[in-house]
């Protein structure tokens, strides 16, 4: 009975773990299926991996695509949740809801109706336009997560700074800002990382140029290869150095 | 820099192949693949002029594209026709009223592959065996509906060429029976996973494209081509009507099909499959060619028929087939 | 720095609720002003409204005799200490005094000097590196009220500046929020909703209830004369002996009292305080009754006594802490008559 | 301030982010209804008021059958990633020591951090006929033969179990945790055993954060097209496959936007099936 | 239902840290004991010992004789009343009451009737189907008694149920917890940080400090016999008159003290409580004092006086109500000697 809830608890960890361990042990076969019986190990996978330019190209495309997305999701998120929470504005219930709104869609619909607008108006896709679809998709957790931690507390320290003589750029600029840096960043770092991992989105609307997801896909479409297993452990490498920073660097400093 | 922009199956997005060209020329090449004749089209028409280049299309559906208006005359007397097998040639497909559009740059077959040490090779030469019960669930197949049903045309004696609406009945029964025998419908890489994992023995419609790259290390894994015959394809090329750079673009089809060009398309990652000129032989390894098996050539374009080339309504009738067939 | 407020029949709705209605109030410069009242009663909302954080739907605000009615806080000779401080957790103790100054255009220099000087004056000069998470509540509130003074306000709005300490610590802040007032002559209005608060600190309390003025005046007075019943029990604790109007006369179950009657005929309520009551005698006997229970409070036993003359009643009484009552025993009270105060019952 | 002001400024500060939802979220929503509602002749694309790709979805059966395929699959997923996920949410919350609670919940998100497209291939290899879990059914003699689980719905359910398990573990462990710990105090002192604490107090307690998070799962599973593709073996086709089939090689962009439009509904449907206990914003 | 509860050397760690040291505390069956003390002084680490959440390091807890150390809450004879009162906000306040009868199986009829019975005495008769967001606070804390005593355990602990209520509503639920423990019988041990709501409602108090019992016995005893200057501290405000042991004599600014100083040679600390300050002659002569200030404070006049013989030292005093001390006036003050409690310097 006291032995039950850790094994539960290990069998869970192995069932949330196993895909990502064959993933990686793959990655090291010396052959060129990523299957049993494992032969290796062996780097030969990374160093094709790293040396191909498609990939490095669609890497840092994810990477400007994630940050540069975020940033404009996490302002304009902030922008409103502060004019909602910090103005009286008729029908606030009815814009959150609007604001909210794209959360409760499947990416899909976002992609696909995007897709007809921008092939409609006769503009042309690319990261740009993969951009502007994260970043629909991520206004409304930006803002949700700031509104929601303007609380009174923010609120108090604004109206003092406004009682202190702070003109309304002041307040944000030194007292909302500030006091809000924890939300702000977590809703930067949540944005950055559904951005880096969405698939549906960048596929409908990028052309040549392509984020990573879509590369790999199309790795993918075009043959089974540890490869694949190579730059999945090299991606999941990257992104739990990143969480792990942001984990030091951002949360730790929370508590 | 200037850039090209290429509309293409994935066989081109090898940078084996396209940076030579890049390099020699001092250019970009952009490539967007696609799959299926549809999706190019329908791609072609959404774009801004211009947007396009260069277009890889297959040979059977050049037509549709000239009957658009899509595609620029080739100067024909630049292009290596005399070298090319001359099966492949395909002038009444590539040209229009005396005009050529378009040129052949690689042919192979959809057909039967299979794992030799799990069936019996002897069932694989009859395409009833091959999707009876005695294979069921050992089946995958392959997920592109034209060379399917090529092949379930085929195994009820009708030619791919005279495919109508009314045969869709037919067909649509030979593949009801392939679809309940089959564990999975499957795109190239989830074939080649199923078929090098044991997952299934045999996949309908694959052939030299989806067991080359595995020959090495899966020699058992191999194809053929069953008594009733099997389906071709091939591929053009072509420059698009209104490229802003013809130049360029007919560069590129220049170089696609050289034999050095024709010999890295031949083995290029996405899939392989036969040049359509045969200098490219030259440039070929024997192990390579034996893998393509090169010098059965000649015998496999005698049993072999073009992809079926339905017209726009017959193709709408053929994909809602497929899918049925998919969800049934 | 010190600026009178005079506050002109000030009415504010939230909807159809009336937070506020008709407030009249005139109060000197430097006075020492406490708005008492229970949760709700629109005791934050007038002092919005003075701050300028509300603007009131009718009635006019003036400070120092200029209108403010329309003027944001950032223009009002006014500062705000609000109930949880709200010091900025990202800067320091001296940035968070300084900030008024800085925002005014003083240079750095001259800034934090006068920051140094207000911390000092809060008992705080060694701080000023400090951030606001390692301060304790009292050290919190000074630092709040030194940053509130730093930019000399004539006018000092607190709300609830004490409602988060615990009972020891604000007693002692209180006695110091009166001494820097005492210091620094400006007007404070604070807001509390603890009378015992009011009474310790304020100059005037104004007692609010429903968004009205139910009493003002010295605690003394309010505490021995409230003008009205609520008055009288919000500021203590009262045994409310029932009571008519006969002939111009307050009859009670204990006799008559000599007060002149409010209202004739109505029924009336007699208000005595448990420490009123006594066993020494006085003019007004109340007579015997029995302890019901009685307990030691420290300073006094507090007692339930159950009036032979009116069993249905029972009075608290706040008796010598000397000889705790026992439980049965029948004691004799009394009271002076002028510590009764009569109303209509409500 | 007057009111009037203050409420300008607030719609100033609101303004980007309104703009932005309406021009690529709301006007695309609008313009895809339409097309929805237009019709393709040949290439042509006619607007207008046309239902013939809805009546397509009824006639088609391959259409209509997407869509129960779907509401399967995500009914499935659901109903499994909660029943797994709460004994998780629970053990980390309640059993695992409250300083290993942060690592216990960190390390159950990492592997989520490798691409979405990768760990679904990893699934592939996982259940491949040589993969790992035949692999060990057979060593322990569970079968015989190896089993096929990859390119069957199985394998679709099970990635996705994968995925949502991970997020409802988060989200229901969330709600446990900011449970006042005095209400599973006051229910064992007043004699309910574990069970009893459960059924009758925590559960109801943690309702609201269930149901969010299966709505949230619904969501995301009834739209998603990487999965199913890679996994699914393409035997069935849920609704986001056949509007990617219609896309990628029709371009019928008018029976892509009626799909969708059907997928919204669904959505809508499970939301108001659970729109007691959901608080959107808090999603 | 009522038992005795005996705790033998209760000791226990939160890693290095001593929550509770070597606790011994005889309760007998139908007492009202408090435990007082300030935050963090392990009054509820002591409480969830008594109520079976944490098993005590070392030591022993015996309810009824019976060892009960290591039996988990559910089958102890104890129900505890929390801080938040737990009440499920899900089930209606007749479910909440009868949450532990349905846990004992009791059918459904029985158990209802028995949970209207248990609303009945709290005053709740009416309000069974009602929710318990829809209450008040005191409302609320009324629902967790009726709760806590519909499973009719033999001791009832109380985490500072009255915490959260307002000063007002406070003093009005000591009562009815009192009457109600008077009414049922069992007992009861009450957490609270607030030394008047102990001695309000306490047969004995209990005082804590860093996990020991600094002292223990009648709250009347503890306020005016305090055993340690701590105890004597947090009984009440206090003044600390500095002394010194001098030939077996305790020596203050105003003169010698009758007591035997407790430690020879030492600095010791005369405490003195504000109202056993007088001006009415008494035995022990603090002599004249100027008044520094002096505010009403409804029963009493608080001020703060500096005695002439001792110009350092501001004492506090309650004066009698009917004058306010002037600031400036000159009084002379006594105080009688056995008010003065002497401890060793700290
Ligand atoms: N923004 C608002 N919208 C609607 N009603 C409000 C608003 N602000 C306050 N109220 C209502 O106005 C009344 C007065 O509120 P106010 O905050 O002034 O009370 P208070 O006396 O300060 O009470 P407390 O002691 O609880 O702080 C309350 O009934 C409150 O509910
Ligand atoms: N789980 C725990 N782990 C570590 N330290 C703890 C834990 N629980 C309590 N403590 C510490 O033990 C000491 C006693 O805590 P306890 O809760 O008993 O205090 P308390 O007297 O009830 O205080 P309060 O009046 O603030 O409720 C405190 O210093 C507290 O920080
Ligand atoms: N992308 C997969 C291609 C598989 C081979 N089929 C070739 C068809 C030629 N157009
Ligand atoms: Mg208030
Ligand atoms: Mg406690």
């Amino acid at each position: 009975m006291r032995v039950l809830p850790w094994l539960y608890l290990a069998a869970g960890f192995l069932f949330i773990y196993l895909p990502v361990g064959v993933l990686v042990l793959f990655s090291f076969q010396e052959g060129t299926l990523p299957v049993p019986p494992f032969e290796g190990p062996s780097l030969r996978w990374y160093a094709e991996v790293l040396g191909d330019d498609d990939l490095t190209a669609a890497l840092l495309n994810s990477v400007v695509v994630a940050a540069g997305q975020g940033a404009v999701a996490v302002t304009l998120g902030f922008l409103a949740a502060y004019g909602l929470a910090r103005h009286v504005v008729p029908g606030t219930v009815f814009l959150r809801a609007l604001l909210i709104a794209p959360l409760t869609v499947s990416y899909l619909i976002v992609g696909l109706g995007l897709l007809i607008v921008v092939q409609r108006a006769g503009l042309g896709l690319s990261l740009w336009t993969a951009g502007i679809g994260h970043v629909v998709i991520n206004l409304p957790i930006c803002f949700a997560i700031i509104y929601a931690s303007m609380g009174a507390q923010q609120q108090n320290a604004e109206r003092a700074a406004r009682d202190l003589g702070a003109g309304e750029f002041d307040v944000i600029r030194l007292v909302t800002v500030p006091m809000l840096a924890p939300a702000i960043l977590a809703a930067y770092f949540l944005s950055v990382t559904l951005s880096w991992d969405e698939f549906i989105i960048a596929f409908l609307l990028t052309r040549f140029e392509v984020t990573l997801p879509v590369e790999i896909w199309s790795m993918l479409r075009s043959g089974l290869s540890p490869r694949l297993n190579a730059i999945g452990s090299v991606v999941f490498l990257v992104s739990v150095t990143a969480v792990v920073l942001a984990e030091v660097l951002i949360f730790r400093r929370r508590r | 820099q200037e850039e090209l922009n290429a509309l293409v199956w994935c066989d081109h997005t090898d940078p084996k192949l396209i940076e030579p060209f890049e390099e020699e020329h001092g250019v970009t090449v952009n490539l967007r693949e696609y799959e299926g004749t549809g999706a190019a089209l329908a791609l072609l028409e959404q774009s801004r002029p211009g947007d396009w280049d260069v277009l890889v299309i297959d040979g059977i559906d050049v037509f549709r594209a000239v009957e658009a208006g899509i595609l620029a005359p080739l100067p024909e007397d630049e292009l290596p026709e005399a070298d090319f097998f001359p099966e492949v040639v395909m002038k009444e497909n590539n040209s229009a009223d005396g005009v050529t559009y378009a040129v052949t740059e690689k042919f192979g077959y959809n057909t039967i592959s299979y794992n030799a040490e799990a069936v019996d090779p002897a069932d694989m030469q009859d395409l009833s065996t091959v999707w009876s019960d005695k294979y069921e669930g050992r089946i995958t197949i392959y997920d592109y509906y034209l060379p399917v049903m090529g092949l379930a045309a085929l195994a009820s004696g009708i030619d791919t060429a005279d495919i109508t609406a009314d045969d869709l009945e037919t067909i649509g029964g030979v593949m009801s029976d392939m679809r309940a025998n089959a564990a999975s419908v499957a795109g190239v890489v989830a074939a080649q996973t199923a078929l090098a994992t044991g997952e299934v023995d045999i996949v309908v419609g694959g052939g030299e494209w989806l067991t080359a790259v595995l020959q090495e290390e899966q020699p058992e894994l191999t194809w053929t081509i069953p008594d009733e015959g099997a389906v071709r394809w091939s591929q053009s090329i072509g420059v698009l009507a209104d490229s802003e750079k013809p130049d360029l673009a007919l560069e590129f089809v220049k170089y696609i099909v050289s034999p050095e060009g024709q010999a890295r398309l031949a083995t290029s990652s996405c899939f392989w499959g036969m040049p359509a000129n045969m200098k490219a032989g030259e440039h070929l390894t024997d192990a390579q060619k034996e893998v393509l098996r090169w010098d059965a050539q000649e015998t496999y374009l005698a049993n072999t028929q073009l992809y079926p080339a339905p017209d726009t309504d017959l193709d709408i009738e053929m994909q809602d087939l497929w899918l049925e067939t998919l969800q049934q | 720095m010190t600026a009178p407020v005079t506050v002109e029949a000030v009415t504010h709705r939230f909807g159809a609720f009336a937070a506020l209605s008709d407030i009249r109030l005139e109060i000197a410069a430097g006075e020492y002003v406490t708005l008492l009242g229970p949760s709700g009663c629109g005791k934050t909302t007038l002092l919005s409204v003075l701050g300028g954080f509300l603007e009131p739907g009718e009635g006019r605000v003036l400070i120092g005799g200029q209108d403010m009615t329309h003027v944001p806080p950032a223009k009002r000779p006014t500062t705000t200490m609000f109930q949880d401080y709200a010091l900025f957790p990202h800067m320091s103790l001296a940035d968070n005094v300084a900030f008024g100054l800085r925002m005014a255009g003083v240079g750095k220099r001259a800034r934090m000097s006068r920051a140094a000087e207000m911390l000092a004056l809060v008992g705080l000069g060694e701080a000023g590196a400090k951030r606001p998470h390692e301060l304790s509540g009292g050290q919190r509130q000074r630092v709040a009220l030194a940053r509130c003074l730093a930019v000399e306000p004539e006018v000092l709005l607190l709300d609830e500046p004490l409602g988060a300490l615990d009972l020891k610590l604000r007693r002692s802040m209180q006695d110091e929020l009166k001494a820097i007032q005492r210091q620094v002559g400006t007007t404070f209005v604070h807001v509390t909703h603890d009378q015992e608060e009011a009474m310790a600190i304020a100059d005037r309390i104004v007692v609010m209830n429903a968004g009205r003025i139910e009493d003002e005046g010295a605690p003394r007075r309010i505490y021995r004369e409230p003008r009205t019943l609520f008055a009288a029990g919000f500021m203590g604790e009262i045994n409310r002996i029932p009571a008519r109007a006969v002939a111009g006369r307050v009859e009670t179950p204990f006799g008559p009292l000599p007060a002149t009657p409010p209202a004739e005929g109505g029924a009336l309520v007699a208000c005595l305080r448990p420490e009123a009551v006594s066993t020494a005698p006085a003019a007004f006997e109340i007579g015997p009754a029995r302890v019901r229970d009685a307990a030691f409070f420290g300073t006094y036993c507090r007692a339930h006594l159950v009036p032979e003359a009116a069993p249905d009643l029972t009075l608290v009484a706040h008796l010598p802490p000397d000889a705790l009552p026992e439980e049965g025993a029948v004691l004799t009270l009394h009271a002076e008559p002028d510590a009764l105060a009569v109303f209509p019952e409500e | 301030m007057s009111a009037r002001a203050d409420s300008l400024k607030g719609w100033g500060f609101a303004a980007p982010a309104l703009l932005w939802t309406t021009a690529f979220f709301v006007v695309p929503f609008v313009v895809m209804a339409a097309m929805s509602l237009a019709t393709l002749d040949g290439r042509t694309l006619i607007w207008g008021l046309h239902a013939d790709n809805y009546l397509e979805l009824a006639e088609e059966r391959y259409l209509w059958r997407a869509v129960l395929v779907s509401l399967e699959i995500t009914a499935t997923v659901t109903v499994v990633s909660v029943v797994l996920a709460y004994p998780l949410a629970w053990i980390i919350a309640f059993r695992v020591p409250a300083r290993w609670q942060r690592l216990a919940l960190l390390l159950a998100i990492l592997p989520f951090w490798t691409s979405y497209v990768v760990r679904s291939y990893a699934w592939l290899l996982v259940l491949a006929r040589e993969g790992v879990v035949n692999q060990t059914l057979m060593t322990l003699g569970i079968v015989a033969e190896p089993v096929t689980l990859a390119n069957t719905r199985i394998a679709t359910v099970t990635g996705f179990v994968h995925f949502f398990v991970m997020l409802l573990t988060l989200t229901i462990y969330a709600n446990l945790v900011q449970l006042s710990p005095n209400y599973r105090r006051a229910a064992m002192d007043l004699g309910a055993n574990a069970f009893q604490t459960f059924r009758h107090v925590i559960l109801p307690l943690t309702l609201p954060g269930i149901a969010t998070g299966a709505f949230l799962t619904f969501v995301l599973c009834i739209g998603d097209y990487i999965t199913p593709q890679i996994l699914g073996g393409n035997t069935e086709l849920t609704v986001p496959q056949v509007i990617m089939v219609q896309l990628g090689r029709r371009a019928d962009f008018p029976l892509a936007s009626a799909l969708a439009i059907v997928l919204m509904a669904l959505v809508t449907l499970a939301y108001l099936a659970c729109a007691r206990w959901l608080r959107i914003d808090r999603l």
